[in-house]
């Protein structure tokens, strides 16, 4: 059963006045209950429906629209690896395929021990720093083997 | 006098000629029913219903030979398929399918529209009976093909053997 | 405001007003632009890009149904440029449609089939193989989507949002992956979820009943009116070889607006149920014998007619439906009447009387109205239709909505103000607000005490911003129900409609909504008591005899439908014809019902249905009903529409029955040929009903003529029923109830319900009851077993019981039509 | 040949089949599936370019994938329609020699099998 916290009932409150139309509160809502969870569980979609007065499919239907929030339980850290152009022409197929034989979920996905999720991304608008991977909200650019191991193993 | 008979015999026998030509060339009638024609390949006789290499029956019961037929003698009934017992492959099957041969006319537009080839006019013509009620052909006859069921048709409408 | 623009299409001058779409204005001079997911009643989205036209100065080609016309706008729709974007655009869409046609349903009526052979490119160029997604799987228990064959033009989702306002369909995924679906896969189960199947232009959403039953084109189709509610939506019956089909919309934008409930689409199963009454029978020595059904007609006629002359004709009685049509009415009434002379005729539990002191609206007017004042109405589970187009009325078209009602309605969420009485008070709460009203007005008030809350549960201060709200209206459309006012009430509602209407500068206007198809035409084809065909009173014998000849007034008094149920107990009435009507189920206090149509010495049940009635019955006459039948029916805006018969039957129509029952005792018999000389007839002696005839009514109907208001003076306040045990019982509708229509085989048996109870919070607390726990209701000696539901449904002192299931026999538990006190308790632990 | 937002610039050493090619999946990924030839469009283009960068391709499909660019071009409800018929058109107009490699590559493949 998902229920929001007192804490959160603050946070929304606040959310749902910036916005004349309530509606307009979905996405911040929908990215609030997937960095408290991980990810969008179907009785969250319905909490925030009631919340917003929208059914839980019309939730849903945009929710699935956006890739960065997930429906399954995720890892930890959910590491989004770009392999648009400037990323694939600088190599980041081999580095993503890297990462996910060291993780041991190639093709992406979440390991077992529930502490890293792997993502590709269609581009994160950091070509500059190409290629790259945004680990949580930090972007890594540049990114060779050696930097995926130390940045990686660094992280608790 | 003796001219004219001789003119007379000439076009007898140009007349007769052409008897005697005949006479002993081979013969264009059959002696039926002892010996049977063998019909074209485009014949179009007898409605049949094909199977397709499964045994399955190829007609999906989209009653397009109906909706086509100028004299309106094909009544189709369709129903969904059973998917673990199907009757024909696809979504669904014919569960009546009935031609009145009396009616038909034989311009095998059924088989022209038919998109699934499965319904085919064949060279059998012996289709005379003395009841009115067999000429009502219902699914199970026209499923019976006597030979083996390994023709196509192709887009021009023709029949050949496989 | 209305601005005229003109334009040219195709080098073809039109003028159509502002703010029309390119593609409408096409339409409007017969130059077709193709379009898939623009639909009228939907509003302009853009998304399928078939309609692309090219427009002179504008860079881009345009799409048609989102351009709205411009000032000398120069369109051109058969282009090259047009052309090609056409074929493109065709060649997109069918690039991963799969080649069904053959076996898909839609085959025949398919907007994409006929697009794509006017405007299609000739052959394919792609290949790949097709993209493969899941092929029929249940949307609902009654649709069947398709989701390979889906060309994402959104007209379903848009369906849901717009017109039904549920949110329930909707696109799920993005770009190549998206489709059509719910949350989280639950079933697509709305009221009104079958429009999607035919506003699908591919074969995407089928009607799963249908599937791969016939083809389009194999179908004889029937323009019918539904039978159900009193809306009366125009439908399309298709039935091959004798046999139903399917249901399908026809619009009408007078009536229904183009759409059709759940109930009229899936609900036609009863047409061929085994429960029919297919054969007249008798019963003879405890036996029931089958016999010619005219002979029997003739044969009943006689006995009422042994039974008048013996007792007088205040022995015998009709019990008529509102489910009948205009003219089988019609008939009984002058069966019984003229040539049995007796007034005991009726319909109805309720109190209900013709005519209306305001005019008479109908669906259109619920747009155009400023106000909809909805009067103890649930429009939602009562007439589909009508809610849709009051949803409609309110978001769209800017239209205010105020209820006033005893239970809280799925309009509420969308009501600017929503008042709640206490069940029972709804005379005193009607005259709290013809009152305030008053008050400015200088008219005589109701008397007696109105504005305490404790009465009506509605504190004077919000009773007066209702009275605002309807006083500066200027346009308002009172919608109310009949069947759920108690005792009197109907006089202090149209005593309120009278206020309202003497308000200055007020167009106010009423729609009487009964939720049964033809109460209407039944209170105007006379089936009451104390009144004669078109509103006239029977104790204004004057005016009978002018309409009917002299001599056609009765002297005595009629009995009411519950009337007639009393005096068969106490043994005054003998002999009862039972016109598709079902009085053990339908009227309270089953027990007494039962016992006193025992004690009949002649009870004729005419029913197209076995019911519970007719097996008490002694005769037994098979009617058509609906499908079968042919006949007149006026909905609750008063429009007459046309029942077109769909499917043929050996049995005689209703109509031929009844005019054999009134031949066979009168001495100058009138042979009517079909149904339309009894409308005919009709017409002719119908105060209200003189132009309706087989022409005028062919199409959308016709409004029948207002029927004035009887009754002038303010009434009363009765007396109020405040003591008494336990709580007051509402009985509520509900649209898919378990009952002779819908059986337990019916498609749409997933929507029945459990017996259930609605309590208010502080009921529930005192009884140590709460949601989902057990409970009984009693009364009368009767307990019905419910399942508690704790939603403050209603005002506390009362308890709302859906009407689920006949078997239910909620009536059982009610004595009168007025208030009713149910005790409710635990059940006892075994 | 303009991308996602930022210039993006490439030596002699890259395919430029293949950049358009990944470039044509971005579009296919991002389109959001309202208008018919954005969604349909690219992932047609991208199978295609991904036929004739595998080495399954012709001629005759890189003329069909201009005359698809040509379909989607300006027909589409916003721009990004547009835009993913962008890198491919432009790919063909200026680089066809690379489009005609990979093609001369395969049939000359099928000359020697």
């Amino acid at each position: 059963m998902f229920v929001f916290t007192s804490e959160d009932e603050n946070k929304i409150e606040k959310i749902i006045k910036k916005y004349p139309v309530k509606q307009s509160a979905l996405l911040p809502l929908l990215t609030l209950v997937q960095r408290r969870e991980g990810y969008i569980s179907p009785e969250a979609m319905q909490a925030i429906g009631k919340k917003l007065d929208l059914s839980p499919g019309y939730v849903q239907s945009v929710m699935s629209f956006y890739t960065m929030y997930h429906t399954e339980p995720t890892g930890k850290y959910i590491i989004l690896f770009c392999h648009n152009i400037s990323c694939q022409l600088n190599g980041a197929d081999n580095l993503f395929a890297y990462t996910g034989q060291k993780l041991g979920v190639s093709g992406g996905g979440t390991t077992e021990d529930k502490k890293f999720t792997l993502h590709k991304e269609e581009c994160l608008a950091a070509c500059c720093g190409a290629p790259m991977m945004r680990i949580n909200d930090i972007f890594h650019e540049n990114l060779t083997k050696e930097k995926i191991d130390q940045i990686l193993d660094s992280l608790p | 006098m003796i001219l004219k008979t001789f003119d007379g015999v000439k076009h007898l026998l140009i007349g007769l000629g052409v008897t005697f030509k005949n006479l002993f060339s081979k013969p264009v009638t059959f002696s039926y029913p002892e010996v049977k024609r063998i019909m074209p390949e485009r014949y179009r006789g007898r409605h049949f219903l094909n199977r397709d290499e499964n045994g399955l029956e190829k007609c999906i019961g989209c009653s397009l030979c109906s909706i086509n037929c100028p004299v309106g003698c094909i009544h189709v009934v369709s129903a969904e398929n059973d998917p673990d017992h199907p009757v024909s492959p696809g979504e669904r099957y014919a569960e009546v399918y009935e031609i009145n041969l009396l009616r038909c006319i034989y311009c095998g537009y059924c088989e022209e529209a038919c998109p699934v080839d499965a319904v085919v006019l064949r060279e059998h013509y012996e289709l005379a009976d003395y009841d009115r009620d067999k000429y009502l052909a219902t699914k199970g006859d026209l499923l019976v093909y006597p030979e083996p069921n390994e023709f196509k048709v192709n887009i021009l409408g023709n029949t050949t053997r496989v | 405001m209305s601005e005229d623009i003109n334009i040219t299409i195709n080098d073809q001058p039109v003028s159509v007003p502002k703010g029309t779409l390119v593609v409408e204005a096409a339409k409007k001079i017969g130059i077709e632009i193709p379009v898939f997911c623009y639909h009228e009643k939907l509003g302009p989205f853009g998304c399928c890009r078939m309609c692309l036209v090219e427009v002179e100065k504008m860079p881009k080609l345009t799409t048609a149904c989102t351009q709205t016309v411009m000032p000398d706008m120069v369109v051109k729709t058969e282009s090259p440029k047009v052309i090609k974007a056409q074929q493109g655009v065709l060649e997109f869409t069918l690039l991963n449609h799969p080649l069904d046609c053959p076996v898909c349903d839609k085959g025949g009526e398919c907007p994409l089939q006929n697009n794509t052979f006017k405007y299609g490119p000739g052959d394919t160029r792609m290949e790949f193989d097709r993209a493969n997604r899941d092929k029929a799987t249940p949307l609902s228990p009654v649709i069947t989507i398709d989701r390979e064959r889906c060309i994402a033009c959104q007209r379903c989702t848009r369906y849901s949002d717009i017109i039904e306002q549920e949110s329930a369909l909707v696109m799920l995924n993005r770009g190549f992956n998206n489709e059509v679906g719910t949350f989280n896969n639950e079933p697509y189960d709305t009221k009104y979820s079958g429009n999607v199947i035919d506003i699908c232009p591919v074969g995407a959403l089928t009607n799963t009943q249908f599937r791969f039953k016939a083809r389009t084109w194999d179908l004889d189709n029937s323009a019918t009116l539904c039978a159900h509610c009193g809306c009366n939506c125009n439908m399309t019956l298709g039935s091959r070889t004798n046999k139903f089909m399917r249901i399908e919309t026809r619009p009408n934008d007078l009536v229904d607006d183009g759409w059709v409930c759940d109930k009229a689409r899936f609900g036609y199963d009863f047409i061929e149920s085994d429960h029919r009454i297919v054969e007249a029978t008798n019963l003879v020595d405890g036996e029931y014998k089958v016999a010619k059904t005219l002979e029997i007609a003739r044969q009943t006629a006689e006995s009422l007619k042994k039974i008048v002359d013996e007792y007088g004709p205040e022995s015998i009685g009709f019990i008529g439906s509102p489910f009948g049509t205009n003219e089988e009415l019609y008939l009984y009434h002058k069966l019984f009447r003229f040539t049995l002379g007796t007034n005991n005729l009726d319909h109805k539990i309720y109190i209900d009387t013709p005519g209306l002191p305001v005019d008479h609206y109908d669906f259109l007017n619920v747009e155009t109205a400023n106000l909809v004042l909805l009067i103890g109405s649930d429009p939602a589970e009562e007439l589909p239709i009508l809610d849709l187009r009051i949803k409609k009325a309110i978001t769209r078209k800017g239209v205010k909505l105020a209820i006033l009602n005893d239970q809280k309605t799925e309009l509420d969420k969308i009501a600017d103000l929503s008042l709640m009485y206490d069940v029972g008070s709804d005379e005193i709460a009607l005259a709290a607000l013809a009152n305030s009203l008053a008050l400015e007005l200088d008219i005589e008030m109701v008397e007696g005490e109105t504005s305490d809350e404790s009465l009506t549960g509605i504190a004077e201060r919000r009773m007066k911003e209702m009275a605002e709200l309807v006083r500066t209206a200027m346009k308002v459309c009172v919608v109310y129900n009949p069947a759920s006012l108690t005792g009197n009430s109907i006089f202090m509602l149209k005593h309120l409609l009278g206020v309202i209407n003497k308000i200055p500068t007020m167009e106010c206007g009423a729609i009487p909504a009964a939720p049964f198809t033809n109460s209407l035409g039944a209170m105007d084809m006379g089936i009451l008591p104390d009144y004669y065909p078109g509103g006239i009173s029977s104790s204004d014998s004057g005016k009978v005899d002018q309409v009917w000849g002299d001599g056609s007034s009765l002297q005595s008094k009629g009995l009411s439908a519950l009337e007639m149920i009393d005096k068969a107990e106490s043994g005054e009435l003998k002999a009862l014809l039972v016109y598709r009507n079902n009085p053990v189920i339908d009227f309270p206090d089953r027990k007494r019902v039962e016992s006193a149509l025992k004690k009949l010495s002649l009870l004729v049940v005419h029913d197209m249905m076995k019911t519970e009635t007719s097996v008490l019955a002694t005769t037994v006459l098979p009617s058509n009903g609906p499908g079968y039948d042919e006949g007149t029916t006026t909905n609750i805006g008063g429009r007459v529409q046309y029942r077109k018969r769909g499917l043929n039957t050996k049995n005689s129509p209703d109509w031929k029955i009844i005019s054999k029952m009134i031949n066979s005792l009168s001495e100058k018999p009138i042979e009517y040929l079909t149904s339309f000389s009894v409308t005919e007839e009709l017409s002719q002696t119908v105060p209200g009903y003189s132009e309706i005839s087989k022409k005028s009514i062919k199409k959308e109907g016709k409004t029948r003529e207002k029927i004035e208001s009887a009754n002038g003076v303010v009434p009363e306040i009765g007396k109020v029923e405040s003591s008494g045990q336990g709580l007051k019982l509402r009985i509520a509708e509900q649209l898919f109830a378990k009952d002779k229509i819908l059986d337990a085989s019916s498609p749409l048996a997933h929507h029945f319900l459990p017996s259930t109870l609605c309590l208010h919070k502080k009921d529930a607390l005192k009884l140590d009851l709460s949601n989902g726990d057990q409970a009984i209701l009693a009364a009368n000696g009767v307990e019905v077993k419910a399942i508690v539901e704790v939603s403050n449904r209603c005002n506390p002192g009362a308890v709302i019981v859906p009407r689920v299931s006949d078997d239910q026999g909620l009536l059982r538990l009610s004595r009168s039509c007025s208030v009713n006190w149910v005790e409710v308790k635990k059940p006892k632990v075994e | 040949m303009l991308g996602s937002g930022a210039l993006i610039v490439m030596d002699h050493t890259v395919n430029i089949v293949e950049a358009a090619l990944r470039m044509s999946y971005f579009y296919m990924h991002e389109s959001c599936g309202k208008c018919t030839p954005c969604r349909e469009g690219t992932r047609w283009m991208y199978q295609i370019l991904n036929d004739i960068q595998n080495g399954k391709g012709s001629s005759k499909q890189v003329e069909k994938l201009e005359d698809i660019c040509d379909n989607m071009s300006f027909k589409c409800f916003c721009a990004l329609g547009d835009a993913a018929v962008a890198p491919v058109a432009s790919s063909i107009m200026h680089f066809r020699s690379d489009y005609d490699e990979l093609i001369k590559n395969l049939e000359s493949d099928e000359v020697s099998a």
